[in-house]
């Protein structure tokens, strides 16, 4: 009998764990007063992407505390949502959470792409301002959203610099390129191959492969013999693997690297990776060792606050909330979204990468620099070798 | 030519490491016919210890292997303990309950050791890399790999084959009753088998980090593969475990050079074609229709 | 008139010859038993006869009909029913679900996608009068794993008469029963329609002697006699393997 | 001589009470919770419908598939492909061919995945739907890894009609209800008998004149058609549908779901939907960052503790106070 009753409590425990649950987010619908901002975010607290979830909190919570969480008299609410990983219609469920229950005035994220696609036609029919520090692909359905912004530029804008910087003054000629199966990496390395092909280069080899692909060596074995290599980017497994598979193959000293995202490399990794990695190229906005005022300030607050090193991610997820809070305060705290609309594209302002405007398409134009890995005071680090002043997308947009 | 021997290469390391994770797989399924779907977590937990102590505390390789083995193996004593004892023969209980364990395992990795991804760690001795056919090179650490999977798979084959714990194994899976007839507290057996397969996994995942690096997912597409693994090379034998593992390697390795865009399908198609034809697999035993 | 026929029957599992080309036939209505020590076959031979395991060589004629490569569950439609050896009952549904199910396999309402199980009137007259005569009826709403050893020995045999066949396999009927529900058994069997015809296989030989009008004697494979009861009575070959077993073998 | 066409006829209250109470809270309070939670609750209703499908293959006639969430994921990317690529929006027109769609894919992979028994029929379901997912993830027409998102709410072609939140969870709460009658006819049905002969002894149903294959293949089709219904209703309500939709997770979602509610009863996979989505979906909420821990703590309680699932226990209690505890299993 003993055991019949342990059963019937873990039922009854069971059944009142869930209707508990209801009313306790139904009610928190109830609390409506207008004095606060509220602002939701998605942001990817579990699944792949985890990584960034944290930071981009970080960041976020950084900028909100250099205005002391107010602005325009009115305080600051911040309500985040995990966006989950894989399953793409829980960051919709999310949203419509956010905007119904919480009535946040506008949403930041989700990051992911999956994500972004299934959120972006329900922010706009509502329509509700969406701020995002992901990039844009150049699918209309997601830029043509009349009510997104992006703070970092599109895919192909991104790797554009990347490309003409290997022609003109590396004087690369032919390039062989690998990619996960996935239209973000399609793009940065379209951009890449625009730029290169715009000044005559030729691209001999294009890999693609399965965005969960753990073993990078065959794709490696089966390169044709170019002037350089040129990674878009790699699905999460095992991205770091590649390098160590490169160097296992010996193909450094054959072949220089071109990376899309200097976010592919963190400092802590860079560390663990060793001295093979030194001449490594890519493209970024954002680097520790940035001179401008902003950058250095930023970049000292993080430590200060977060004991680790913010990347170019978590530069965004900064700059992201800046530009929101430097628009809500034009607009005197009104979240209504055409007054935010004109409010954010003619935001001016100085950030860490550098000034920062949003084109007419609403897409972030901010100074890009071709950068390298060097030995800096015994630490490896990007270094800046070449900027390209921030231009409006050479990808067509929809204003 | 070079194009062959590299693919052969990698497909052979690669089939070693999937062969290192299945052994253990396939030994708890064909022994306790208890098919372990948290098998790729352990392998991931125990290459997150590994990365712990190789790299995080900077001891030594060797050590972080059998660190990782012996999380691996407690975890899989916890869970046969606790849970699989009483879940004899109920399939479906036990594969909702290790896929329980994959949601709860992946989120403490992400607890612990955070969602950065691990870079591949080696010992010194094996990283770098040496010439072998015209001016391409090949890695150490893949052929070591290739060799502990060789030497594991001696060990486990003379286990199985030739001592007494290995017969009584063998017998199990034979006719369990009988075996539990013959006095053979076979309950005991069992759990030792599912104990080292899981310790197994956890090193394997050890070793296999030294190639892949860690993430959190690696649970889930290792998993994919070693199911892909257990069938075509079939359940219980461990030579099943190694001709399986280098087959599937090899298709791999062969699929993404020459036909990129199939390489997915054709891994799981072979999996459909071997378990419609011969479903105890190539090396399996016959399976009693009971 | 010829119910059912075997033509040089025989079938081998891998080497082993369980059974070697056995011919035997069986009029409409008549009684056969099927007897022999262990592994003489028996077991082999019904599952032939039945269709579980088909034969390596020879034929099996239902009514001048071959039916050796006919699948099991044609040949139940055909007239064909068999019990087991071991108890095999739908232990997790109800005795009236098991004869309803019984009941159902040869008819076409078996594909019957709507209507309700229970509401076949008709049937239910005729799983009323089969529970009566089993006696079972007051346990139909019993769950079968609640039932005694000897109830399900009924049973089995209850589903099979269920399906009306012309030819009724029994697998040893009687195993693990006492005296008493051997007897039973016995005097069921006796009084079925005298149209069906009976073969089974026993070691009880009660049973057999009560029952069987004719005898078949199988060893290692072979029929090695055949006859009427009396005959086998006091044949000196079958005396010898019974014998032999108990005394010393004199060869 | 009984000549009553049913045996039974109980007390009407005390056999049909749990579905009218049942019936009365989703008609009745629905309306009066927030527009997210009424999403969500539209989501349970789905996936009540998809868990009653497995439940018609896993609770009925004992075959254990990891993969049923093919059918569904089929049933869904017909649904966008329909709606997306060639401009169809009225439901009437998108969502039979969408079901017969599903069907069909059942009918094909049930050919492949009856030839093996046990956990290799579990093997080949899981591999199966494995396959379909890496197709859906690396085709472009069906916009690979993002999957088909912007699907709006059903246009039901009668003008002027439109569906909003409510309007649309009453519309899946009727195709629900719809969904229950028939499969609880199936099940009831001599068919639906003979199914759980299966479960119990396949050979001896064998030897009672049943082709058993064919009844496992007809389960496996029927099973897999409403799996579709429960595809293209997720479509609809969740506005996207993605390879992972096709996978193993929510294959396994579904056998929680049953394990959970029940299996072997109808209606378990029905209070199975409501605690398992409402709980992923709150855990979530309110422990953004450890909710998977939550779920999965959940599946192993849900396996050791729960033997017979939630519905039996219900049943038990709903027994013993009205039927005087003539309680049957």
């Amino acid at each position: 009998m003993k055991e019949k009753k342990i059963l019937f409590v873990v039922v009854v425990l069971f059944l009142s764990l869930t209707i508990l649950t209801i009313p306790f987010s139904a009610g928190y619908a109830k609390s409506k007063n207008t004095k606060s901002i509220k602002i939701g975010v998605l942001l990817p607290l579990t699944g792949p992407y985890a990584m960034w979830g944290k930071m981009f909190q970080n960041s976020m919570e950084l900028a909100l505390d250099s205005v002391g969480w107010k602005v325009a008299g009115k305080k600051i609410e911040l309500i985040i949502e995990d966006e989950g990983g894989e399953d793409v219609s829980m960051a919709l469920e999310k949203a419509k959470k956010l905007v119904e229950a919480n009535r946040v005035g506008l949403l930041l994220g989700p990051f992911y792409g999956g994500s972004a696609l299934s959120v972006m036609p329900y922010t706009s029919s509502i329509p509700i301002v969406n701020v995002k520090w992901s990039q844009p692909g150049k699918n209309k359905n997601e830029i043509g959203n009349k009510y997104g912004f992006w703070v970092p530029t599109t895919y192909p804008d991104n790797t554009y610099p990347l490309g003409q910087y290997a022609y003109e003054e590396k004087g690369i000629r032919t390039v062989t390129t690998i990619g996960s199966d996935y239209d973000c990496a399609y793009e940065f390395v379209e951009g890449f191959t625009d730029a290169f092909k715009s000044k005559g280069g030729k691209v001999i080899q294009q890999q693609w492969a399965p965005l969960t692909e753990i073993d990078y060596t065959p794709y490696l074995s089966n390169l044709k013999m170019a002037d350089a290599m040129v990674i878009g980017t790699l699905g999460p497994p095992a991205k770091l693997a590649l390098f160590s598979q490169y160097d296992q193959l010996g193909l450094f000293k054959k072949m220089p690297i071109f990376i899309s995202e200097v976010g592919t490399l963190p400092s802590p990794v860079m560390q663990e990776m060793g001295d093979k990695i030194i001449g490594v190229k890519g493209v970024e906005k954002f680097l520790t060792s940035l001179k401008n005022p902003e950058a250095q300030e930023f970049l000292k607050s993080y430590q200060a606050k977060y004991k680790s090193v913010p990347d170019d991610k978590a530069s965004d997820a900064y700059s992201g909330m800046k530009v929101v809070l430097a628009a809500l305060k034009a607009t005197g705290g009104d979240t209504d979204p055409d007054t935010l609309k004109k409010a954010l594209l003619n935001v001016k302002l100085n950030l860490p990468p550098g000034p920062f405007q949003f084109s007419e398409g609403r897409v972030g134009m901010v100074p890009l620099r071709v950068s390298e890995v060097q030995r800096v005071g015994g630490k490896l680090q990007w270094v800046p070798v070449k900027e390209y002043p921030g231009r409006p997308p050479y990808v067509e947009t929809y204003p | 030519m070079e194009l062959i021997i590299l693919n052969v290469l990698n497909g052979v390391s690669f089939g070693a490491i999937l062969f290192l994770l299945c052994s253990g797989l396939s030994l708890t399924f064909g022994v306790m016919g208890i098919l372990n779907l948290s098998h790729g977590a352990l392998y991931m937990v125990g290459a997150y210890v590994g990365w712990s102590i190789a790299v995080h505390q900077g001891l030594n390789f060797w050590l972080a292997v059998l660190a990782g083995g012996l999380v691996a193996g407690l975890l899989g004593l916890i869970m046969e303990r606790g849970f699989f004892r009483h879940l004899h023969g109920m399939i479906n209980e036990q594969v909702l309950l290790t896929f329980g364990f994959i949601y709860i395992l992946t989120n403490l990795c992400l607890w612990i050791w955070g969602g950065v991804p691990k870079a591949p760690y080696t010992a010194p001795s094996f990283s770098g890399s040496f010439d072998i056919v015209g001016d391409w090179t090949y890695s150490k650490a893949r052929l070591v790999v290739t060799g502990i999977g060789i030497v594991l798979a001696a060990v486990l084959w003379f286990f199985q084959e030739k001592t007494r714990i290995g017969a009584i194994i063998r017998a199990g899976m034979d006719n369990k009753e009988m075996t539990i007839g013959l006095g053979i507290n076979y309950g005991l057996v069992a759990t030792f088998v599912f104990i080292l397969g899981c310790f197994i996994a956890g090193a394997a995942g050890v070793i296999g980090a030294s190639l892949f690096g860690v993430t959190l997912d690696l649970g889930m597409s290792i998993l994919l593969l070693a199911l892909v693994v257990v069938v075509v090379g079939g359940k219980g034998s461990v030579q099943g475990a190694l001709v399986g593992g280098i087959l599937i390697g090899l298709i791999i390795s062969f699929g993404k050079a020459l036909f990129p865009q199939i390489s997915t399908f054709l891994v799981y198609l072979v999996m459909i074609v071997i378990l419609l034809i011969k479903p105890s697999g190539i090396m399996g035993k016959k399976v009693q229709d009971r | 008139m010829e119910a059912l026929r075997a033509e040089k029957l025989s079938k081998d599992f891998g080497g082993v010859q369980a059974v070697r080309d056995i011919s035997f036939q069986v009029q409409r209505g008549e009684h056969l038993a099927i007897i022999g020590p262990n592994g003489a076959g028996k077991t082999t031979l019904f599952s032939l006869l039945g269709g579980q395991i088909t034969p390596t060589t020879g034929r099996v004629f239902f009514e001048r009909k071959d039916i050796t490569a006919l699948a099991p569950h044609r040949r139940v439609h055909w007239g064909i029913a068999r019990t087991f050896q071991i108890v095999n009952l739908f232990s997790g549904l109800t005795v009236l679900e098991n004869i309803m199910l019984a009941f159902q396999g040869t008819k076409p309402s078996r594909f019957q996608l709507m209507r309700h199980a229970m509401s076949y009137g008709k049937l239910f007259v005729k799983v009323e009068k089969l529970l009566t005569t089993m006696g079972m009826w007051d346990r139909k709403d019993e769950f079968v794993h609640a039932l005694s050893y000897g109830e399900q020995r009924k049973l089995e045999i209850a589903l099979s008469l269920a399906t009306e066949p012309k030819i009724l396999l029994l697998d040893e009927p009687s195993c693990g029963l006492t005296g008493a529900e051997s007897a039973e058994i016995t005097g069921m069997i006796n009084n079925l329609e005298s149209d069906i015809t009976v073969i089974f296989v026993a070691h009880d030989m009660d049973l057999v002697f009560g029952v069987a009008q004719r005898i078949i004697v199988l060893h290692y494979g072979e029929i090695i006699v055949e006859g009427t009861p009396d005959d086998i009575k006091n044949n000196t070959k079958v005396r010898e393997i019974y014998m032999g077993y108990q005394g010393r073998a004199k060869r | 001589m009984i000549t009553v066409k049913r045996l039974y006829r109980p007390a009407i209250f005390a056999s049909y009470g749990p579905y009218m109470i049942g019936l009365a809270i989703f008609l009745i309070v629905p309306p009066f919770l927030p527009m997210y939670v009424q999403s969500i609750i539209t989501k349970v209703a789905v996936f009540a419908i998809f868990a009653m499908s497995l439940d018609l293959i896993m609770g009925y006639t004992g075959l254990l598939s990891l993969g049923h969430a093919a059918f569904f994921g089929v049933g869904g990317y017909m649904a966008a492909i329909l709606i997306k690529n060639f401009e169809i929006t009225n439901f009437w027109i998108v969502a039979p061919i969408s079901i017969v769609v599903a069907a069909l894919f059942a009918a094909v992979l049930g050919l492949i995945a009856l030839r093996v028994t046990g956990i290799y029929f579990l093997l080949v379901t899981f591999a199966l739907s494995m396959l379909l997912a890496s197709i859906a993830l690396k085709w472009n027409y069906v916009n690979g890894i993002y999957g088909m998102a912007g699907i709006m709410r059903p246009d039901l072609g009668l003008a002027g009609f439109r569906l909003n939140h409510i309007k649309f969870y009453y519309f899946v709460f009727l195709i629900l209800i719809l969904c229950y009658f028939l499969m609880y006819r199936v099940v009831n049905s001599p068919f639906g008998h003979a199914l759980r002969g299966i479960r119990e002894s396949e050979s001896r149903m064998r030897a009672l004149g049943y082709n058993t294959w064919l009844y496992k293949y007809i389960t496996f089709i029927i099973a897999g058609l409403f799996a579709g219904v429960g595809g293209v209703l997720f479509t609809y309500q969740s506005g996207v549908i993605a390879p992972q939709h096709l996978g193993v997770t929510v294959s396994t979602l579904a056998m929680l779901i049953c394990i959970i509610g029940g299996i072997g009863t109808l209606w378990g996979p029905f209070v199975g939907a409501l605690v398992i989505i409402l709980l992923e979906y709150f855990s979530s909420i309110n422990a953004p960052e450890r909710w998977p821990l939550i779920l999965g703590g959940v599946f192993v309680i849900a396996v050791m503790f729960l033997k017979g699932g939630i519905a039996f226990h219900l049943k038990k209690l709903w027994n013993k106070m009205f039927l005087n505890g003539s309680f049957k299993g």
